[in-house]
């Protein structure tokens, strides 16, 4: 397929491609950091997880009319303002959320899956009944337009570098968080004793309460970002949840690095797949290569290994 | 309100005071039953034109509305329910249906197949409809179908769809394949020196139809063209890169796109975000309507073209009616696509054929649907085809900035519905 | 030692076993030898490698190197139910019994037939069976207790049917983690005289803290430290072996 | 006691009543059109049942059920297919006596994979067999190799991910996302009037009562006391020389034919097979009945799935918009105040009342000998 073409052409097409495959590894780990928190960290199994990304799209949505309406001055910033607002909004309802049921579903993780489910389909609808079944078109600011011309053959949209940005720096932040920070040290024992963590006067529930808030925080981000990529649904939060939950599990679900490096080999493999093949079959055998791999190394890809 | 849904659009419709009487004289529909107001019940003897037990009483005929309000596929069908109930409103105001005020029974589909065919067979068997307007995706059709076929019912069906198929049970209001796609393409190829051609869908078996039709036509009837690619993605993708690149790397003259749903949303940002401008590279879809563009955004693909039979920003008398009477009903920000206009032909065609046939009679109905012409259509002129598709013109338009789609290029004469295309199968 | 001699058929030997979690040995090279019918002891400070080396022996943990020779099978190679198939029987530290079944249930799960899939589902509660049941359910004190179900059963008499379900197995080696640890002391003494009853006709391997109880019952002890071993030999002798006195019993 | 007889007395309650529910009351007072919703509902209880072997007593939640009631769906539908795609029927066609999907994607002879199915001693094999192999495959994979809990339940939802892109891609093979649709006879039996809808709800009924008596054989016999043992120990049944590996597989093969013959009666009952059913979305909903019905309980796993799917229809009748919010709150409800379901309900509110009546009566009757003869075996 290839023979028609200059060095030039194909220079700048692979330059692309590779781009094309760090664009969709931000957005793998943008969806997966949050429930890499929750999940790993905590064990529960949310399925609301893109329910809580999409309501930072609305959020963001929202925020971009009001600001069309109110501010039009400052338009061209107001994707800032929305990203943090997304956090502020799904991070609260997460902790609700926690405090309402996930708190009384610890020793049961089975069961959290079933409940987030079940709370999956309330905000389906309730986003239905609130903002219409109809898909809301966000407004971009003209600056995250377009692209970025590198060289003659070479352009890098810039929406596109905006997601890679912000997935190096929320990465950063939760790596400070989990790992440096005080709390970060909290939510770690707590991980790895509860009752020793609650001994040491550790207050365990308010260590829960916000890891949940900020692993559905981060999903606000997450969805904050994905208007400027993908569609903003009742049900669109459904299309993520899988690959999402595989980026983490593949992972090994209790590593940061693992899954950050389980986003970079699913995201090359399948954006390299899609160049030589349809997108369905790309999919097909993304999947199937990590259902493969995880059968045979079932902890994932980064795992302490502990004696038990 | 007996069955019949009060959707949040309802809700929204209920703005001036007389529609706020008029809905709530819908609500009172039973006891209207008991009372029949002098306008209505003045038909022929229902004896006469119901003689297959149909819900048809002196004074009222029901008939069904069948499509998802919840699940995947609401986002679509939405604006069709919209259209019908706009249509039967008015209809009823105009003296209903051989002097029956038309009652309608609305059910869910729930964007889930087996549930179209559940709901299907109520509407048919338990509320024995004199006709149903619905369904949107040819699955929810192929699986009620059979329903119809069996129960002797009959579907008004708005979308424009992959052709193949023929019944006496169903009245497609939408154009087949070929209808919208040939003279798309020769259109592009004469006006725009296309000769070659990118082909996207997503991964079902209208956009696979289609591209077959367009793939045939391309390489067997338009003069040294050819089709450098041809992709499919999942539905609910929402990654283009890839093939975004691809497309750089064959630099078709033509991106053929036919994705649905979310994906589109997806599909255009990514593709203005790639620096395809829309100026210079020529894309013609057959899949995005205005209400796609709702969640697209009007400035993601301005300056793509859309080959269908029908846009709101048409410039005709009835068409301008009814843009002002849906907007009056559903609100100012509402937009209208070509299924939403194909779904409001439905209870029209079904009261011409109606009064034509002098009964609610299935049989007859389906009998003398051929040659029916609707001439209030927004779209112009419309007729049924014997193969129960409609004639209709295809069109070209360009969309704009503004969510709305400038007329381009429309066929000078009707293009006759064949959904079995010698050669192109 | 004679030219020709034939080394002693040993019913456990344990050789050059060695088991490390990321860089940190467990067990480190060890070596021993369990016979025919005797009770060994293994004793050892908290991380000494105690547990593990059960773990190792039933296949629970998989060796990093070394061999344990079975009546002459590598365990190492086979899997936990084909271990307890030839011949190994374990007790777990915390009582590891099936709290939603009856004690009769429990222990007739244990019982050695029908243990393919095909099997347990062709399986017949027939009187040997019965029997069988009732005739351990007597040496462990639950005789009366078969129908009760074994979460409401006393921490001792959680222990104790864990026993039984070892018992019912009847295993050439018997393992046990801490058996008498949690118990009240007059559970404590029936134990010992549960588990003299028991040892008669099998080898038994014992993990334990209670210097008394040891004292009662071993034949021989190891002790463990660092994954290796410090001492081994009679109680009397380990006792008084200086290294032991000041890593362990010293303390 | 001890050989406990085969039902218990609250399980002989539920039997004979349900037994009454579906043989009788119902079919005497629902038309046939609810009728065959019943028997659509019924058909989901075969999930369900299943569901309640492999996750209520071997612990191993699978969210891929759906993939199993597809491919006993598909083995059923792709016979009635080609029985339907007779060159009389298919004239029409450019390759007459192909299904008409074939014909629409240009295939012009059968898939060789089709052929067999014209054979319907082949295809009802194929319910069985296909799941049972694809399962086993699945199952060995992943339980030899300790892959449990959490981590099985994705891998499983993943797989249904896959099933569903491949159903809906090879369209020219499957019918896409379409599904087979427009199936007609059995033989020569139209299964689309309302006769044959009757004498199908009642097939169904039939075997629905045989799915009861597996379930309850298997729960019964040794392995079902394995299975149980293994949820909550599972090292303590492997140091009693069990492989719990093929445990968990037979539970997970088990569940998967019990799906696939559900799936392939409701090919039957409802006259096509979709994608729809395969994917995520179907497969959790499976999952809920049971726990609706109580994970543990196989009368309440009929139970759940006829609730459930009622509420379904009818709420969706009258509110739509509310059905979703009904059924998460439902989902919420039972994990968080009922784990037992149903079957939990009944027996800490209802049962101890019934009991407590009768011991008054009987005790004012004098005739001691009633209760203490139905005490529950376990």
């Amino acid at each position: 397929m290839f023979g028609d073409y200059s060095i030039g052409d194909l220079g700048a097409i692979f330059a692309m491609q590779g781009f094309a495959g760090l664009i969709l590894f931000s957005v793998y780990v943008l969806m997966a950091l949050g429930l890499a928190i929750i999940f790993g960290q905590m064990g529960v199994i949310n399925m609301a997880h893109g329910e809580f990304m999409i309501l930072g799209a609305y959020v963001t949505w929202m925020t971009s009319n009001a600001f069309q309406s109110f501010l039009p001055a400052l338009f061209p910033g107001y994707f800032f303002v929305a990203m943090a607002l997304a956090f502020i909004a799904s991070g609260s309802l997460g902790m609700l959320v926690e405090w309402a049921m996930i708190s009384r579903l610890y020793k049961r993780p089975l069961d959290t899956l079933l409940a987030t489910w079940g709370l999956s389909l309330i905000l389906q609808q309730a986003y239905r009944s609130v903002f219409g079944a109809r898909e809301v078109g966000v407004e971009l600011p003209e600056w995250m337009m377009g692209s970025w011309q590198a060289t003659d053959a070479i352009q890098i949209p810039i929406n596109g570098m905006f997601v890679m940005c912000l997935t190096i720096l929320i990465t950063i932040v939760v790596a400070y968080v989990l790992f440096l920070s005080r709390w970060g040290r909290q939510v770690r024992a707590v991980v790895q004793n509860r009752v020793m963590a609650g001994a040491v006067g550790i207050n365990t529930e308010k260590v829960d309460r916000y890891t949940f808030g900020l692993g559905c925080g981060i999903a606000g981000v997450a969805g904050s970002a994905f208007t400027m990529i993908g569609s903003t649904g009742p049900t669109a939060g459904q299309l993520y949840i899988v690959d999402t939950f595989l980026v983490v599990v593949f992972g090994g679900a209790a590593s940061l690095i693992g899954t950050i490096a389980s986003a970079f080999t699913i995201s090359q493999a399948q954006s390299t797949m899609e160049f030589f093949m349809s997108g369905s079959m790309a999919k097909v055998l993304t999947l199937l290569a990590i259902v493969a791999i995880l059968m045979l190394r079932p902890q994932g890809l980064f795992a302490l290994k502990v004696r038990k | 309100m007996n069955g019949v849904l009060m959707s949040d659009e309802t809700k929204k419709g209920l703005k001036s005071p007389l529609r706020r009487q008029l809905m709530m004289g819908m609500a009172a529909i039973p006891a209207l039953a008991m009372m029949p107001r002098p306008s209505f019940g003045a038909g022929p003897a229902t004896s006469a034109v119901n003689t297959t037990g149909l819900a048809v009483t002196d004074s009222e005929v029901t008939v069904g509305i069948l499509h998802s309000v919840t699940g995947t596929m609401a986002i679509s069908e939405t604006g069709s329910v919209q259209a019908e109930k706009l249509a039967i409103e008015q209809i009823n105001a105009t003296g209903g249906v051989l002097g029956r005020k038309i009652k309608f029974i609305q059910e869910d589909g729930a964007s889930d197949w087996p549930t179209f065919a559940e709901k299907a067979k109520k509407l048919l068997v338990n509320d024995k409809c004199a006709a149903v307007m619905g369904c949107w995706t040819s699955a929810s059709r192929k699986a009620v179908l059979p329903v119809f076929e069996q129960y002797n019912g009959m579907l008004y069906y708005p979308t424009f769809y992959e052709g193949l198929e023929q019944s006496k049970n169903v009245i497609y209001t939408g154009q087949e394949a070929t209808q919208q796609i040939i003279a798309g393409l020769d259109w592009v190829n004469k006006t725009k020196g296309a000769k070659t051609f990118y082909l996207l869908g997503s991964d079902y078996i209208w956009p696979r139809t289609s591209n077959k039709i367009a793939r045939k036509h391309i390489e067997g009837h338009l003069q040294g063209c050819k089709v450098v690619g041809e992709e499919y993605f999942p539905l609910g993708h929402t990654q283009f890169n890839s093939v975004i690149n691809k497309i750089k790397l064959t630099k078709p003259d033509v991106i053929y796109a036919i994705i649905v749903g979310g994906s589109n949303v997806a599909f255009y940002k990514q593709l203005k975000a790639a620096g395809i401008d829309m100026s210079k590279q020529t894309l013609l879809t057959i899949s995005v309507t205005e209400d796609e563009i709702d969640g697209i955004g009007g400035e993601n693909i301005a300056g793509a073209y859309a080959c269908m039979k029908y846009f709101q920003s048409l410039d005709n008398a009835n068409n301008k009616a009814f843009v002002s009477a849906f907007k009056k009903m559903w609100g100012e920000k509402t937009v209208i696509g070509d299924v939403t206009q194909a779904a409001y032909l439905g209870p029209w065609l079904w009261k011409l054929t109606v009064e034509k046939a002098g009964s609610f009679d299935i049989d007859k109905v389906a009998a003398a649907s051929p040659g029916i012409e609707f001439k209030g259509a927004p779209e112009g002129y419309v007729r049924i085809h014997e193969n129960h598709h409609l004639w209709s013109k295809t069109r070209v338009g360009r969309a704009k900035a503004d969510g709305q789609y400038e007329l381009i290029y429309e066929t000078a004469d009707l293009v006759e519905p064949d959904p079995f295309p010698k050669g192109y199968q | 030692m004679l030219i020709g001699h034939q080394p002693k058929e040993f019913l456990l030997a344990v050789e050059a076993l060695t088991v490390s979690f990321d860089g940190f040995k467990a067990v480190n090279d060890l070596s021993f030898y369990v016979e025919e019918n005797e009770i060994r002891v293994i004793i050892g400070p908290n991380g000494a490698g105690k547990t593990t080396v059960l773990d190792l022996i039933c296949g629970k943990t998989k060796a990093t190197s070394g061999s344990i020779q079975f009546r002459g099978k590598e365990l190492t190679k086979l899997r936990e139910n084909e271990i307890v198939k030839a011949g190994v029987g374990r007790k777990f530290q915390t009582p590891s019994v099936f709290e939603d079944l009856s004690v009769f249930e429990n222990l007739e799960i244990s019982f050695p037939r029908g243990r393919t899939v095909f099997g347990s589902l062709a399986f017949k509660r027939d009187a040997v069976v019965k029997d069988r049941v009732e005739e351990v359910a007597e040496m462990i004190f639950l005789k009366d207790r078969l129908k009760t179900s074994a979460a409401e059963l006393s921490h001792g008499q959680k222990q104790w049917l864990e026993i039984g379900m070892l018992l019912i197995q009847n295993p050439d080696l018997l393992m046990l983690d801490e058996p008498v640890a949690g118990m009240s002391v007059s559970e404590r003494a029936k134990t010992a005289e549960l588990l003299n009853r028991i040892i008669r006709d099998r080898s038994v391997l014992v993990i334990e803290h209670d210097m008394k109880f040891v004292e009662d019952i071993a034949h021989k002890v190891t002790v463990l430290h660092q994954g290796q071993i410090l001492s081994e030999g009679t109680m009397e002798r380990v006792k008084n072996d200086p290294k032991v006195v000041e890593v362990y019993l010293g303390h | 006691m001890i050989n406990s007889r085969f039902f218990n007395r609250s399980e002989l309650i539920g039997f004979v009543s349900l037994l009454l529910l579906l043989v009788v009351i119902l079919p005497l007072a629902l038309d046939i059109f609810r009728l065959n919703l019943v028997a659509k509902y019924l058909t989901y209880s075969f999930v369900a049942i299943g569901l309640v072997l492999c996750w209520g007593y071997g612990g191993i939640l699978s969210l891929g059920q759906g993939v199993f009631f597809g491919l006993g769906g598909y083995c059923m539908a792709m016979f009635l297919k080609l029985e339907a795609s007779s060159v009389a029927n298919t004239k029409i066609q450019s390759t007459p006596g192909i299904p008409d999907f074939m014909d629409w994607n240009q295939l012009t002879a059968l898939p060789f994979f089709w052929k067999p199915f014209q054979s319907f001693p082949f295809a009802l094999a194929a319910i069985i067999l296909v799941p049972a192999i694809f399962s086993f495959i699945i199952g060995a994979a992943m339980f030899k190799r300790r892959v449990g809990g959490v981590y099985f339940a994705i891998i499983t939802q993943a797989i249904a991910a896959i099933m569903t892109i491949l159903i809906v891609g090879q369209q020219g093979y499957t019918g896409g996302i379409n599904g087979i649709t427009d199936l007609r006879t059995l033989h020569g039996w139209d299964i689309r009037t309302d006769h044959a809808k009757y004498i199908l709800y009642f097939v169904e009924v039939f075997f629905l009562f045989a799915a009861i008596v597996v379930a309850q054989f298997i729960r019964l016999t040794k392995l079902g006391r394995i299975l149980v043992a293994m949820r909550e120990q599972e090292d303590r049944v492997r140091f009693s020389g069990y492989s719990v590996a093929n445990f968990k597989i037979f539970a997970f093969c088990a569940a998967a034919v019990f799906a696939a013959v559900g799936g392939a009666l409701f090919t039957l009952e409802v006259g096509f097979m979709s994608p729809s059913f395969v994917g995520i979305v179907p497969s959790i909903e499976m999952v809920i009945y049971t726990a609706v019905g109580g994970r543990l309980s196989i009368f309440g796993a009929v139970y759940g799935s006829l609730l459930v799917n009622f509420a379904k229809t009818s709420l969706s009748e009258t509110f739509p918009q509310l059905w979703l919010f009904g059924l998460g709150a439902l989902f919420i409800a039972v994990v968080l105040a009922f784990p037992n379901g149903l079957a939990g309900i009944w027996g800490d509110y209802v049962q101890p009342r019934i009991d407590r009546l009768l011991a008054s009566r009987t005790k004012k009757s004098g005739n001691g000998g009633l209760v203490a003869n139905g005490a529950p075996a376990e």
